[in-house]
């Protein structure tokens, strides 16, 4: 069963960027880790998806976000060369070239996915890395382009309702 | 009823009248095609249209239409059914063949289970025809029982008698409505113009659609394995046809949605465990042919076909079903 | 070069080399043409060829590709050069394979828009009538102009164009068959959303894009699948953005320009416009081109160590 | 489905910046949650066992708990929720320490954002399915390709730690390049010393199983279970009967170029490569015997005592299965012939290092002494060229061959030895001497053995009377020298043998543009394969010296020792597997798999009944990376514990 | 043209697709895959008034995931409330397994026609039902059982693939247990174990080993298809005419409606006209079922 969202407190607060990390469990997840045992701050607008590899990550993962309503999506995985798999990385990379491209042709704010690489030893990278990228998609504002709300190809706006139940 | 003439000039007036007091919707182009949209500026309404591109039935049976809306909070589930605003609506420029399928549309979506979303729209709405004076050759509506001057299923019909008058014949009160007020009484000649004009028109239209009285006894002909092979089950034919009605529930979100399906889509059949009684493209092809000339027929004494060869024109890969039908006969009187 | 396809079409099915040929013949309005598939040598006169044979037929190859697997006969397939492309990227897939169809290929100076057909359904001319002053430029199609292959690359027998002694002329240099591309690329990306959104708030969910590509052959298409749900059924801004991106993607690298799906899709959205994008980026990035080797590794089942990545942090 | 949701404190390092009570609340509100809770340390034993008692008292299937990183504790809690009765696959934990609490400071923020890890990790334990351990049989025997130093050493130790090994090698002997040698840097022991009683062991030692003078044709299998098809050459000799007395070459009237002195001695058509050769037996070069050419002489045969010889043996085809591989198949020497300069490969005295070492060797083809090929004079002055091949991206290599330096050195020191009137003159382009007591040797080669060392390319040499004139630059001094040598010795670079890509290829280990086999990790997993069950030793994976071939060899041992160890492999079920209704056989996840645990599989179609390709997932070989999946555009292709629906219930639960 | 509605007019029909809700009252495992829910509608009033037949079907929605069809297993002579037993196949059905008692649902229905029950009064009534099919059955055999002196003999003959596999295992001990009425339970070969009492075999050999008489009888059969067609074969072979055989067929079905256009066989629309038919009907159809 779906729940509802919460009443929407949200709106009234000031908009906040939402950001979802896929991250390869080997080398940009451990990154992440690492800035939480060095203790070094960044913004708490990511929410971050475990992966085995970047090249796990369907770049239709990336529009399921975007379509959902994230504000930007970020993919991190290994350095090239480094990859735990030897290879996911340069798949991964070349998907994220195409894709990339294709969202940016059709408009799509070039800011809302963004793909970085953090080893494992890069916690200090990685933190810089979630603040730029929520400046970034702050600076692009809510992602009203793949979320719009559904627009009725044809048919009258609704007005009357009734409700059965409660 | 009321038979008027009306000048270019009124019309323009009569539709300006009409987008304030209702929802007014009238064919227009959008690059190169012809759709049916809400009238902005009377001067986009277009005349000189054979057919637009998607029929009418998408004003009553939308191809996204939300059904609910569900809400759950604390274990509660909350249900509130939504209908359209019971403001009137006026469709501009329907043609003969379109207003017709409306009809078959009735037939389906009354009955036993009366569609609440379809009667309501249907209800509020007027429906203004255009007389077709220009046929297309692949227009057949001639041989089912209409044709490019009829008026069933219409309230209202204009013809365009050429010299920047129009005449217009009031088919039920709703229609007469709309035109109170304007325009002149028609003459002799005028009626004879309009004549001519129904009679030229019928001329033009050349293709005839004869499905064999004895369909039924081709079913299991390898006929159809032949004439379907090219199909390439792509749904165009039916998203398209005015008679088409077959559509898909799904929830999305918290919303209930309806929206267009398709016979000639292999998975519209297939059950969970994979299994699928029309798997074979034949089978789905033929499905469409009987549907339309044998089973609603059958079930509602009517072809489900109104002859605007809309799936003729935008097959993409030219499957023509009125030959189709037609050759069947033929081959049966072969042996 | 009619009589000579019949011939030869004629001559396979006579000595069994192939069960079923797959061409063209002349569609009920006189006009256009429409796929045909001749099974016996007397059927062979129904096959026609003219510049309104715009069909990519490999698509039914796979359909009937369970004939071709048995024993000995194969499939027959007329192929202009853009179509044969389709076919060495269905073989390079393992969808068919080579010994399982005869191309027949065909020299071909172009096709032309049947679909000018569609200014008269809008304005209600006459086809016939329009069709006389037919201007070779105007109605030539798109792909068409900057078409590299008059001459098919690959094929078993090949039916040369009589009125054309010489090869047929080179793509001339000031076609660029990116011209479209480009000018959009040259737009605002705010522009270039307005734009996308207007085309695909039309698309009604048909499908008949995915129907009438060659490529696009998958059992199940991810679109139809429930277990995840990747894409609403329902036609709505938001679905059918996320369809045509995701239908793109999967053409991407793939994709060999046949212009099957902007043509079938009968709202008109332009989908070339998206492949070719898509076709000139992983010429650009990758060096690759889709339908020329049935060797070579789909471009996105590939990488090089020096792939470009300035896109990455 | 009933979903348990514990929430740890952590001390303080939690709940210093979550309010882990609130979360638990929030929790508990969360579709299909039965039951949350918060506790200070759920790692610790009090807090395991509240977990277990929840299960039990509640009835729970399935657990999310939110504490640190999944990297430290997954095991934990895995284990624990097993030890509940549950399967350990439907435990999820959110990452609320160091990727929340520890990161951000706001109470506020962080328990948002912790509220919505633990929505998220709830969101996939729901999507989540019992999954099982793998467990397949090992066999326990192991399968070492090359018998040089390196395969040499592999096996021995495998065989110490009381498993079975088979050690196979294409030449009628073991002993690689190494037996070649003279002395070997940097400690300049005598090669045969050392390598004679491990060439000695492996052919004694019960455990392992020597098939010389045969090859590797064909491995199919996984880990744990390849089946390998060695095809044993005939060697014309019963090797039974054999007692080595050497009687049959002795009397063999065909002489031919010895392959093993690099064509600087002769051998017979019946012969052992060298004295100290493993197995001590002979062979018989079918393409120069007489008989076989003729079908006359039978010299061998009428003079063999035990009637060892037997012309009509077979190759023999051995079909084995093992539980591991190693590979050790070596190096070659770059061919020199491409370059003009040093006279494509025609004058007879410019020669490689490894002639040099057959002539250093005292029961080598020259008895020890250091002579002109062309006319058997000793060589007095040497000149020794470095870097033939190697660093040279243009006709050459692009890689440091890393030894050359070092044998150079040792030669030019082992020319003085042999012969106290000799000079070497060494053209180097830098000195690559790293290593322990590298950089010393040297420099005592140069202060101690008066080697001359040149810096700078030759530009050519040509023969003028009898004599070579090496014409070079000294960049140093910046002068043109001009040396008159005897002898010149190239210092040619270490290439893959030329069939490494046939080999990798049949094994479905990777390789890189110069055919060197590659290493899974450069640096975590650098004598494993990609492919689980292949590992690497020696030359064939990249230039070595024996140092660190040997290292290398012990390390492959061990690697392969520690995976047959166990009765049986368990392996995680996280794991790719295709869904064969729904896959359209591209193979494009064939293609992209960096494992080569995708094969081609025809099946017939569950629904249509009709013949089919699709790809197939070997358990045992996928590491379940997902990049199979990630390619599949139908989505047919899935990886246990990151299904395409569990991921995507994690992107609905918080957009 | 229908005027059902004039602008202005109050209130618009019933929304035939909006469903009732309903609580989960108790979730029985019947076997591993499929589970029987007891469903309690919310509307007092409608807990009354909900009437069905044996045979007919429900619309069953998750709200959010989706809505599929399921026949009443329950039998209508017990009031208050429904039964369906779910075999877990997909979206729905998955989602469906994984509710809780107390959770709300959607039902739409009744739907179809159902077993024509009055034309079975006095008659030997003979069940023949293969793994989840016993579901429709057993909403009529309990209604028999409820109502046993309205009908003669009852035999019933049940199947799975094994003994796990059987659903409703409490409820076969009281059939059994019921004056006239012949239970024969059979498990596929290599379904059974040690202590197993029942047949062993496939569901037609063993229909054919219990040999029901024709005479004044009616054979009510339900399960997968291929179970269906041998047990054709066999009631032919025992001089069965298709007129005795009822049978309820499964298609993909939406709206349950007679209005989505996919479940039809011809011109009979399964959900409207169905799902159950004679055999003879069956005969009529050209479309293979
Ligand atoms: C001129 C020269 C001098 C050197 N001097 C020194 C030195 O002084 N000190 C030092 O530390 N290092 C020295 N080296 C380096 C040393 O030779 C290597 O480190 C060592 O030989 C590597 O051993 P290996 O077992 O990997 O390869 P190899 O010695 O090449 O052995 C590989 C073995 O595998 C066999 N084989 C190949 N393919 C197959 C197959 N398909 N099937 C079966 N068997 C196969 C080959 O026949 C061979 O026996 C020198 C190298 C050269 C070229
Ligand atoms: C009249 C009738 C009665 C049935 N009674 C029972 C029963 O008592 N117990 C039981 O376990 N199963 C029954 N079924 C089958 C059950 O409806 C399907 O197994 C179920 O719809 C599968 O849905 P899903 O969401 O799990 O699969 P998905 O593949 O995810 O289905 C998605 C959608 O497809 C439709 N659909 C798919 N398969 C079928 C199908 N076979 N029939 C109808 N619609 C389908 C549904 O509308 C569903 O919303 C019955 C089917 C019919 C037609
Ligand atoms: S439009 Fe043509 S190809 Fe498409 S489904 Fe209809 S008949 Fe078939
Ligand atoms: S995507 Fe369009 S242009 Fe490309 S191959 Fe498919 S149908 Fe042809
Ligand atoms: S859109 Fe993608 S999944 Fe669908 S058929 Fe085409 S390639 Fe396959
Ligand atoms: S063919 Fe056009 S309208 Fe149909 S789904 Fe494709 S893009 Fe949409
Ligand atoms: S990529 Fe997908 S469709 Fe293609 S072979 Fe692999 S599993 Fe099958
Ligand atoms: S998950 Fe990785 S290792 Fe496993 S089959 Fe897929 S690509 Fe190969």
């Amino acid at each position: 069963m779906t729940e509802s969202r919460e009443p929407n407190t949200e709106q009234q607060e000031e908009w906040q960027p939402k950001i979802i990390g896929f991250l390869c469990k080997w080398c940009s997840y451990a990154g992440a880790d690492l800035a939480g045992g060095s203790r070094i701050p960044y913004p708490a607008n990511i929410r971050i998806i475990r992966v085995p590899c970047s090249g796990r990550v369907n770049p239709l993962f990336v529009l399921k976000c975007l379509e959902n309503g994230a504000d930007g999506v970020l993919v991190s995985g290994c350095h090239p060369g480094d990859c735990h798999y030897s290879e996911g990385n340069y798949y991964a990379r070349r998907k994220f070239a195409v894709f990339k491209k294709l969202l940016e042709y059709l408009g799509v704010d070039p800011r809302r996915f963004q793909v970085s690489w953090v080893s494992a030893a890069e916690g200090e990278k990685w933190a810089e890395i979630v603040k730029t990228v929520v400046e970034e998609v702050r600076a692009a504002g809510p992602n009203k382009q793949l979320s719009a709300p559904v627009d009725k190809c044809s048919g009258a706006p609704v007005k009357r309702k009734h409700l059965k139940n409660d | 009823m009321t038979e008027k003439i009306v000048s270019k000039e009124d019309l323009k007036k009569i539709l300006e009248g009409l987008m304030k007091t209702s929802e007014l919707l009238a064919p227009g182009k959008e690059g190169d095609l012809v759709l049916f949209k809400p009238v902005k500026n009377p001067e986009e309404v277009f005349f000189a249209y054979p057919n637009s591109l998607k029929p009418v039935k998408e004003f009553f049976f939308p191809p996204r239409e939300e059904l609910f809306k569900h809400e759950i909070r604390e274990g509660k589930v909350g249900l509130s059914s939504e209908h359209q605003e019971n403001r009137k609506r006026v469709i501009w420029g329907v043609r003969p063949c379109d207003a017709k399928s409306l009809l078959m549309f009735d037939k389906m979506f009354d009955g036993e289970y009366k569609d609440s979303y379809y009667l309501e729209k249907r209800a509020k709405s007027v429906l203004v025809g255009l007389a077709c004076n220009e046929p297309l050759d692949s227009c057949f509506c001639l041989s089912l029982n209409a044709g490019p001057h009829a008026k069933e299923g219409l309230d209202v019909l204009i013809t365009d008698l050429g010299d920047d008058s129009y005449l217009v014949e009031g088919i039920t009160a709703k229609g007469e409505e709309l035109f109170q007020g304007c325009g002149k009484e028609s003459g002799e000649g005028e009626r004879t113009r309009k004549k001519e004009l129904e009679e030229a028109a019928k001329k033009k239209i050349r293709k005839t659609c004869q499905p064999p009285p004895d369909l039924e006894s081709f079913f299991e002909d390898p006929y159809w394995e032949k004439v379907s092979r090219k199909c390439i089950s792509c749904g165009v034919c039916t998203y398209l046809c005015p008679t088409c009605f077959c559509f898909d529930l799904s929830y999305e979100g918290r919303d209930c949605i309806r929206f267009w399906d398709s016979c000639s889509f292999s998975p519209f059949t297939k059950m969970t465990s994979g299994e699928n009684p029309r798997r074979e493209k034949k089978t789905r092809y033929r499905q469409r042919v009987y549907h339309k000339f044998s089973y609603f027929k059958k079930n509602f004494g009517e072809i489900a076909c109104v002859g605007c060869g809309r799936c003729l024109r935008e097959c993409p890969v030219k499957v023509d079903i009125v030959e189709i039908v037609n050759q069947c006969s033929k081959d049966k009187t072969k042996d | 070069m009619i009589k000579r396809l019949q011939e030869k079409v004629g001559k396979l099915l006579r000595e069994k080399k192939v069960a079923l040929v797959i061409g063209y013949e002349m569609a009920g309005d006189g006009i256009s043409t429409t796929p045909c598939f001749i099974e016996r040598e007397d059927e062979v006169e129904r096959l026609v060829w003219n510049e309104h044979c715009v069909y990519n037929l490999s698509r039914y190859l796979i359909e009937t590709r369970e004939l071709a697997s048995s024993p000995s006969p194969k499939i027959g397939v007329v192929a202009k050069g853009c179509d044969v492309k389709s076919i060495i990227g269905l073989i390079q897939e393992n969808q068919i394979k080579r010994d399982e169809v005869v191309i027949i290929g065909m020299e071909c100076e172009g096709q032309f828009d049947v679909e000018g057909e569609r200014q008269f359904k809008v304005e209600g001319l006459k086809l016939k009538d329009k069709d006389k002053d037919k201007d070779k430029e105007g109605k030539l199609l798109e792909k068409c102009k900057a078409c590299e292959v008059h001459i098919p690359k690959v094929y078993d027998l090949l039916i040369k164009d009589d009125r054309n002694s010489g090869a047929p002329e080179p793509q001339s240099p000031e076609v660029n068959a990116y011209a479209q591309v480009e000018e959009l690329e040259g737009k605002s990306q705010e522009e270039r959303w307005q734009y996308w959104k207007k085309e695909f708030a039309r698309c009604i969910k048909c499908y008949a894009c995915r129907q009438v590509c060659p490529l696009c052959f998958c059992p199940q298409c991810i679109a139809d699948q429930t277990l995840p749900q990747w894409i609403s059924p329902s036609p709505s801004l938001k679905g059918n953005t996320t369809w045509n991106i995701v239908r793109a993607f999967h053409l991407a690298g793939r994709c060999i320009d046949c212009g099957e799906c902007e043509r079938a899709c009968p709202m008109k959205i332009p989908l070339r416009k998206i492949n070719k994008k898509l076709g000139k980026e992983i010429k650009e990035m990758f060096d690759y081109e889709a339908g020329l080797d049935s060797e070579a590794k789909p471009p996105l089942a590939d990488f090089k160590l020096e792939d470009p990545e300035e896109f990455i942090r | 489905m009933r979903i348990g949701v514990f929430v740890c404190h952590c001390g303080t390092n939690i709940s210093g910046t979550v309010d882990v009570a609130k979360v638990a609340e929030v929790a508990r509100g969360m579709p299909r949650v039965k039951f949350a809770t918060d506790y200070r340390y759920m790692c610790s034993e009090p807090g395991q066992n509240l977990i277990k008692d929840a299960v039990k008292k509640h009835n729970l299937d399935k657990i999310v708990v939110a504490s640190c990183s999944p990297s430290l504790h997954e095991r934990t809690f895995r284990k624990c929720v097993e030890g509940a009765g549950l399967n350990p696959y439907q435990m999820e934990m959110a990452n609320i320490r160091e990727q929340c609490s520890w990161v951000h400071h706001d109470k506020k923020e962080g328990t948002k954002k912790a509220i919505d890890l633990v929505k998220m990790a709830v969101a996939k334990v729901g999507k989540d399915v019992p999954l099982k351990r793998m467990r397949i049989p090992v066999e326990k025997k192991v399968l070492v390709i090359g018998g040089g130093i390196a395969g040499i050493q592999a096996a021995i130790d495998v065989s110490m730690a009381g498993f079975k090994v088979v050690l196979v090698e294409r030449e009628p002997s073991v002993g690689g390049r190494m037996a070649r040698f003279d002395k070997t840097f940097p400690t300049l022991d005598c090669a045969a010393c050392i390598l004679t009683p491990k060439m000695v062991t492996v052919a004694q030692n019960d455990n392992i199983t020597l098939y010389t003078y045969s090859e590797v044709e064909e491995v199919s299998g996984y880990v744990g279970n390849f089946e390998v098809k060695i095809r044993k050459r005939a060697r014309s000799v019963d090797m039974d009967k054999c007692t080595g007395c050497g009687i049959c070459y002795g009397k063999c009237p065909t002489k031919v170029p010895s392959e093993f002195d690099m064509g600087l001695g002769k051998r017979k058509a019946i012969y052992v490569p060298f004295p100290q050769a493993v197995p001590n037996i002979p062979v018989i070069d079918r393409k120069n015997c007489i008989y076989f050419l003729r079908e006359k002489c039978k010299i061998c045969q009428k003079v063999c005592p035990p009637g060892a010889i037997d012309y009509e043996q077979e190759d023999e085809i051995i079909k084995e299965k093992f539980g591991a591989i190693i590979v050790a198949t070596g190096f070659t020497l770059f061919d020199h012939s491409v370059y003009g300069e040093y006279g494509y490969g025609k004058f007879k005295d410019v020669v490689t290092g490894l002639h040099f070492e057959r002539m250093a060797n005292a029961s080598g083809p020259t008895g020890g002494k250091i002579v002109r090929p062309s006319d058997g004079r000793e060589a007095k002055d040497v000149v020794f060229i470095q870097c033939v091949g190697s660093r040279d991206e243009q006709k050459g290599l692009p890689y440091c061959s890393r030894l050359c330096c070092m044998y150079t050195a040792k030669q030019a020191l082992l020319l003085k030895e042999h012969n106290s009137e000799a000079q070497a003159y060494v053209f180097y382009i830098d000195i690559r001497a790293a290593g322990k007591n590298y950089e010393e040797f040297v420099r005592r080669v140069q202060e101690e053995y008066g080697a001359v060392y040149l810096r700078g390319r030759v530009s050519r040499i040509f023969e003028k009377d009898d004599m070579l004139i090496v014409r070079g630059a000294d960049t140093l001094s910046g002068a043109q020298i001009e040396i008159k040598a005897d002898l010149v010795v190239l210092a040619s670079g270490l290439i893959a043998q030329p069939d490494a890509r046939k080999m990798a290829q049949m094994l479905g280990i990777s390789y890189d543009k110069n055919n060197l086999f590659t290493e899974a990790h450069p640096k975590l997993a650098p004598v494993e394969t990609v492919t689980a069950g292949i590992f690497l030793t020696g030359a064939c994976q990249s230039p070595k010296d024996i140092p660190d071939t040997v290292a290398t060899a012990s390390a492959a041992s061990v690697k392969a020792i520690g995976l047959i160890a166990p009765d049986e492999l368990t392996l995680e079920p996280l794991v790719a597997k295709v869904n064969p209704d729904i896959c359209s056989g591209c193979l494009a996840c064939l293609q992209v798999c960096p494992f080569s645990a995708i094969e081609k599989e025809d099946v017939k179609d569950r629904l249509t009944k009709e013949m089919k390709i699709v790809a197939k997932v070997i358990e045992s070989v996928c590491h379940g990376c997902g990049a199979c999946s990630a390619t599949c555009r139908v989505g047919a292709i899935d990886i246990a514990g990151f299904r395409d629906e569990e991921i995507l219930a994690e992107v609905e639960a918080i957009t | 043209m229908t005027e059902v509605l004039k602008p202005g007019s109050s209130e618009p029909p019933e929304n035939i697709y909006l469903p009732h809700l309903a609580a989960i009252k108790e979730i029985r495992e019947e076997t591993q895959d499929i589970k029987t829910f007891k469903l309690v509608f919310q509307d007092e009033e409608l807990r009354k008034s909900f009437t069905y037949k044996p045979g007919q079907f429900i619309e069953f929605s998750i709200f959010g995931v989706g809505e599929s069809p399921f026949c009443l297993a329950s039998s209508p002579t017990r009031e208050g409330y429904i039964e369906c037993s779910i075999k877990k196949m997909g979206k729905v059905t998955q989602a469906i397994h994984d509710l809780e008692e107390g959770d709300i649902v959607g039902i739409r229905g009744p739907y179809g026609n159902g077993f024509p029950v009055e034309e079975m009064k006095g008659k030997n009534l003979i069940f023949v039902g293969g793994g989840i099919g016993l579901a429709p059955l057993r909403s009529l055999i309990w209604n028999v059982i409820d109502r046993r002196d309205d009908f003669k003999d009852v035999i019933i003959v049940y199947g799975s693939r094994s003994i796990a596999d059987l659903v409703y295992k409490d409820e076969l001990k009281q059939w059994q247990n019921t004056p006239g009425v012949k239970l024969t339970l059979t498990v596929d070969p290599g379904g059974e174990a040690e202590d197993w009492k029942g047949e062993i075999g496939f569901v037609p050999t063993i229909l054919e080993k219990v040999n029901p008489s024709p005479g004044n009888s009616l054979v009510i059969t339900c399960g997968p298809p291929i179970m269906i067609k041998f047990v054709l074969v066999t009631l032919n072979k025992m001089n069965f005419s298709s007129q005795q055989i009822i049978t309820t067929l499964e298609r993909k079905m939406t709206c349950g409606l007679g209005k989505c256009g996919r479940c039809n066989i011809g011109s009979v629309y399964v959900c409207k006209d169905g799902p159950v038919f004679t055999y003879a009907q069956i005969e009529q159809f050209q479309e293979e079922i």
